[in-house]
Formats: structure tokens, sequence, C-alpha cells
């Protein structure tokens, strides 16, 4: 029961996460969007896990360990890169095409 | 009888932080919200040693440790935050 | 029982709640904060599923780095323009958004679904890895897997890290103006903090590197754990940001990389097989070179420069 | 016997736990709320780990719960701290402008 409750969660997270970036028009709100549905798909890719002889599967568990590196550091990239736009353009945002540009 | 007890106390503790997070939204200065995750940090430190102790997973005590000597990096990393505007 | 479904059932309730509050906090600052509180559950319900590894990781990075990544950055776009830092708030939310987020929210849900039937299966992977695991020597399965088992990947992780350090440090301005040193080390509170916690991460990370051998742990949190190190020296100012990186730094950068690499392909000369590193010692000594690796590249991350200079105080 | 013990102070720690909550909720500026908070915080921290400390197999599990416990008396104090400083300072600011 409890493995279907932790697939609802990751469903709901990766969902809001979504929702999060579609809506955000800051780039940061994006960038925490998209951490939401990483965390979602790790907690997914552990969940499909078979536990062998009582011990957790390894496999899994390396994969979503590389996976929270991988995801903390291209993070740290993505800010980076919003910094730099910031200076240059002055706004933390995408160039928007609809006309009432606040 | 405390494993029987135990998820319970942890019920407890985690209604205990949903509380604090109505102080995060709502809190009108950002002193407060800064405060429910000071909250937020210490309950989830008791918690994962009150886990740790109900699933006898002794390694979760070194991630309360990691936990409790972090706490402190979001408040110096708030710290320096010069007075912005709400959008 | 009861029990046991109650607490899922509120680890999970609020993680959805933090994770819908990251999203549509109206103030920008409110949403990181939520964010980390997102991290600390998350490493909660590592926890409770039973993975202390990824908790330890979870922990490290999401109390250590995720946060103080957020808010630096953060605080840069309000040292340049406070008005126009925060502005950009929520799109309003046609009804498309809605309808796509619930779509994705569904796939995700079946396919979960689909694959929690699939879980009986036989994981013959895993079954080979633990089958396998007495002839590493080593005790952690997890590590077996990523240093021996499944050793390419994690070159091409730390490849993944170089590269965004590098990227990271081109695109950062040149210009320290906005170092992230902030509360200085002077203040009384800070500086006592720091001289306790900082030498006892270091502690930690060498005991999670130890024990990583055979117990939950290993050159990734031990890695992680240096780095959050690294950001409270760069916060408290002890450390400042460098415009040139020196020798040392340059190649830490590279250590573990090119230990990983090397002692996989050095066996290939003498007719072994790749990626099969000899014994025990050779394995912590890529774990030690992985781990400071791992935590100057995230350090830098940080604090967006090309090194670290110790300020004599 | 032990065990009863012990859960007597976890259920201590817990009632502390959530005297800090109240306190956060209730009071009414940040400064109060710091003060309630920090305290009763690390009071039910200080029972929880004590508990936990005899429910633990091994003296050096109960070693590593005091030092968690001690860390979270420094984390809190310099969080508290900083907090108030900095509070202080956008009330300054706030002044300063007249707002």
């Amino acid at each position: 029961m409890t493995a279907e409750l932790y697939v609802f969660a990751a469903a709901a997270v990766f969902g809001i996460g979504v929702h999060g970036l579609l809506i955000a028009r800051h780039l940061m709100r994006k960038l925490l969007a998209v951490n939401l549905m990483l965390s979602a798909v790790f907690l997914l890719l552990l969940l499909f896990s078979t536990p062998i002889g009582g011990k957790p599967d390894p496999i899994p568990q390396a994969l979503v360990l590389t996976g929270i590196v991988i995801a903390v550091s291209s993070t740290a990239f993505a800010l980076a890169l919003m910094v730099r736009l910031f200076r240059l353009s002055g706004r933390a945002t995408l160039p928007r095409f609809e006309p009432d540009d606040d | 009888m405390i494993a029987a007890v135990m998820p319970w106390l942890l019920v407890f503790l985690m209604l205990n932080l949903a509380a604090g997070l109505w102080r995060a939204w709502q809190g009108p200065t950002d002193g407060d919200r800064l405060l429910s995750a000071l909250l937020f940090g210490t309950t989830s430190i008791a918690l994962l040693l009150m886990i740790a102790e109900w699933l006898a997973l002794p390694t979760l005590r070194s991630v309360a440790l990691l936990l409790v000597m972090f706490a402190s990096i979001l408040s110096l990393a708030f710290f320096g935050m010069p007075e912005h505007g709400d959008d | 029982m009861i029990g046991t479904l109650a607490v899922d059932l509120l680890l999970v309730s609020i993680l959805i709640g933090l994770a819908w509050q990251v999203v549509r906090g109206r103030v920008l600052f409110r949403a990181i904060v939520f964010f980390v509180a997102f991290g600390l559950i998350m490493a909660m319900i590592w926890g409770r599923l039973g993975v202390p590894d990824l908790a330890l990781a979870e922990a490290a990075i999401g109390a250590g780095l995720t946060g103080a990544l957020m808010l630096g950055a953060f605080r840069r776009l309000v040292e340049i323009d406070a008005r126009q830092a925060v502005s950009g708030g929520l799109r309003p939310s046609p009804r498309l958004s809605l309808l796509l987020s619930l779509l994705a929210g569904l796939l995700v849900a079946v396919l979960g679904l689909a694959g929690l039937e699939l879980r009986g299966g036989s994981g013959e992977a895993g079954r080979a890895a633990l089958d396998s695991l007495h002839l590493t020597g080593l005790g952690n399965p997890v590590s077996a897997v990523l240093l021996l088992f499944r050793g390419l990947d994690t070159v091409f992780e730390m490849l993944v890290l170089l590269g965004a350090f590098l990227g990271a440090r081109h695109v950062a301005e040149r210009d320290r103006r906005s170092g992230a040193a902030i509360a200085s080390h002077r203040l009384p509170m800070v500086g006592a903090l720091q001289m306790t916690v900082v030498p006892l991460a270091l502690v930690v990370a060498l005991h999670l590197l130890r024990a990583g051998a055979n117990d939950p742990g290993g050159a990734f949190q031990a890695g992680a754990v240096l780095a959050a190190g690294g950001v409270l020296l760069t916060l408290t100012g002890r450390v400042v940001p460098q415009a040139q990186a020196g020798l040392l730094t340059r190649f830490s950068l590279i250590f573990g990389t090119l230990m990983l690499a090397g002692s996989g392909i050095v066996p290939l000369i003498y007719g072994g097989v790749l990626m099969a590193p000899p014994g025990k010692t050779a394995i912590y000594a890529i774990e030690a070179a992985m781990m400071v690796s791992i935590g100057v590249t995230l350090s830098l991350l940080f604090s967006a420069s090309a090194g670290l200079r110790a300020v004599r105080s | 016997m032990i065990d009863v013990f012990a859960l007597v102070l976890l259920i201590g720690g817990c009632g502390f736990m959530f005297a800090g909550t109240v306190g956060l909720l209730r009071l009414p500026d940040v400064y109060c709320r710091l003060h309630a908070q920090t305290k009763a915080d690390n009071l039910g921290l200080l029972l929880i780990c004590a508990a936990l400390a005899l429910l633990s197999e091994s003296l050096l599990a109960a070693s590593l719960l005091l030092l968690i416990w001690l860390l979270g008396l420094v984390a809190s104090t310099v969080s508290a701290h900083l907090i108030a400083r900095h509070a202080r300072a956008a009330e300054r600011v706030d002044r300063g402008k007249g707002r």
C-alpha cells in the first residue's frame, strides 16, 4: 500500500512541477519547478526497485544518487546563466511575445 | 511498547511541522519565514532521529547530524539579504 | 500498521503541500525557503523507504548546497537591481496549463502504477551485483555499483560536474564586486559557529568516505559534506572567491576523474578487464580523490568563481 | 523499565516542540517568536535525544545524539542571533523610509 501512496506523491509533485514551469515567468521559479520534477522522477525510479533478499536493489539507488549530484550541478550552472542574463538584459524573465509586456 | 507508540509521536511532530508551515506562508516579515524554516529544521532532525529508532536504521542519525550542521547555512545565506521589494 | 500508514500519509501530504507552495508562492524568497523544506522532507522519505545512502546525499546536498545556491543567486539579482530582481510574478494560469499539468501528473501516476506491477520481475542486474559483491571486497552494494560495476557512469558523472563548473565559471562575471562574503567571520556568533562546524564537516566527510565501503556513505556524500563546509566558509568570508584559479585548485578539480578513469584503464594495459581496479586500497584512493574533486567543484559552483583564497584573519 | 522512562521523555520532548510551534503561531512579533521558539525547540530536542539515547544500542550512538543536540544549540542560537539582527536592520530601514 505504501508504494502506491508514494507513486501518487511522485505523480502529484511532477504535475505541480509542470504547472510551475508553465505559469512561472521568473527564471528561478522555472528552475525550482524543474527541480521538483527531478525529485519526483528520482522517487519513482526508486519505487520501481525490487528488494532482493530483503535488501533494497543497489542499482536504482546508484542511479538516483548520480542523479541527485548531477541535478545540483546543473542547477548551479543554470543559476549562473540566469545571473548573467540578468546582468546583461536587466530582467530575469525570458523575452515575451504577448503585447502586455509589464 | 515503544514501537507501537512511535508512529503516533511521528504523526504528532509532523502535524507540528505543518502548523509551523502556516507561519512560513503567512509570516509578515522574511524573518518569520526563516524562523519557520528553522523550526522545520529542528523538527526534521527530531523526526529523523525517531525514524532511525523506529526502523532501526542507525545511518539516519548521521543524516540528522548533517542536517543539524548545515541548518545555520540557510540563516547565514539569508543574513546578507539586503532589503528587497515584495513583488 | 495504521500508524505506519498515518506517517506515510502525513509525509506525502506535507511533501505535496510544500511543492504547491514552491510553485504558487507569490514571493520568490518564500518559494526558495519552501524548496529547502521540500528537500528536508525528501531526505526523510528516503529514510522512511529504507535507503540511507540517498537520505545522506539528499540531506548533504539539499540542506547544505541547494538552499545556499538559490539564496546566493537571488542575492546577486537583488544587488544588481532590487526592484527588477523579483518582478515577473506568476502568469495567470490559463486552463491549458492546468490541463497540461494534470495530464503530466496522470501520466506519471499511470507509469508509476504500471511500474509497480513489474516489480515482481527478476531484477537480474541487482541480483548479479549483490551476488558478486564478495569479489569486490566492498560491503556496501551501492558503492560497489557506483565504483566497479557501473564505473563508466561515474566517470561521465564526474565529467558532467566538471562541465557544469567550467560553464558556470565562464559565464560568471569577472568582477568580484558581489562577493558572497556577507556575515563576516568577525561577528561573534558566526566565528564560533564556523570554528565548530567546518572542522566537524571535515571529520564527518572522512568518516562517510571510510564507512562508504561497508555501510551507507561514500565519495558523493563525503564530497557534498565537504562542499557544504566550503559554502559555509565562503558565506562567512573566511574564504574569498578568486578570478584566477591556483594550480592546486585546477588539479583538485580533475583529480577524481583522473584517478577513476586511470584506475579503470590502467588494468587494460596489463590485460585486465576495463574498470576493474585492483584491491580495496585502490578503491579507497579513488574514493578519496573523487571526494576532493566533488567537494572543490561544488564549492566553486556556489561562489561561481575560478578559485578560492583563504583570508588570514 | 527503561522503555517507560524513555517514553515519558519522548512525550515531554514532543510537548516542548508543540510549545515552540504554539509560540511561533501565537506571539505578536518576530522577536517574541524567536525567543519562544528557539528555547522550546532546543529543550524538546534535548528530551528526545535523551530518550533515544536511552533506547540506543551503544554508548557511541548515545554520544552522537548528544553531539547532535549540542550542535542544535549552536545552530539555533546563531540563527536566532542573525534573524534578530536582520529584523533590526529591516526595521531601521522601514523607519528610515517612514513606511
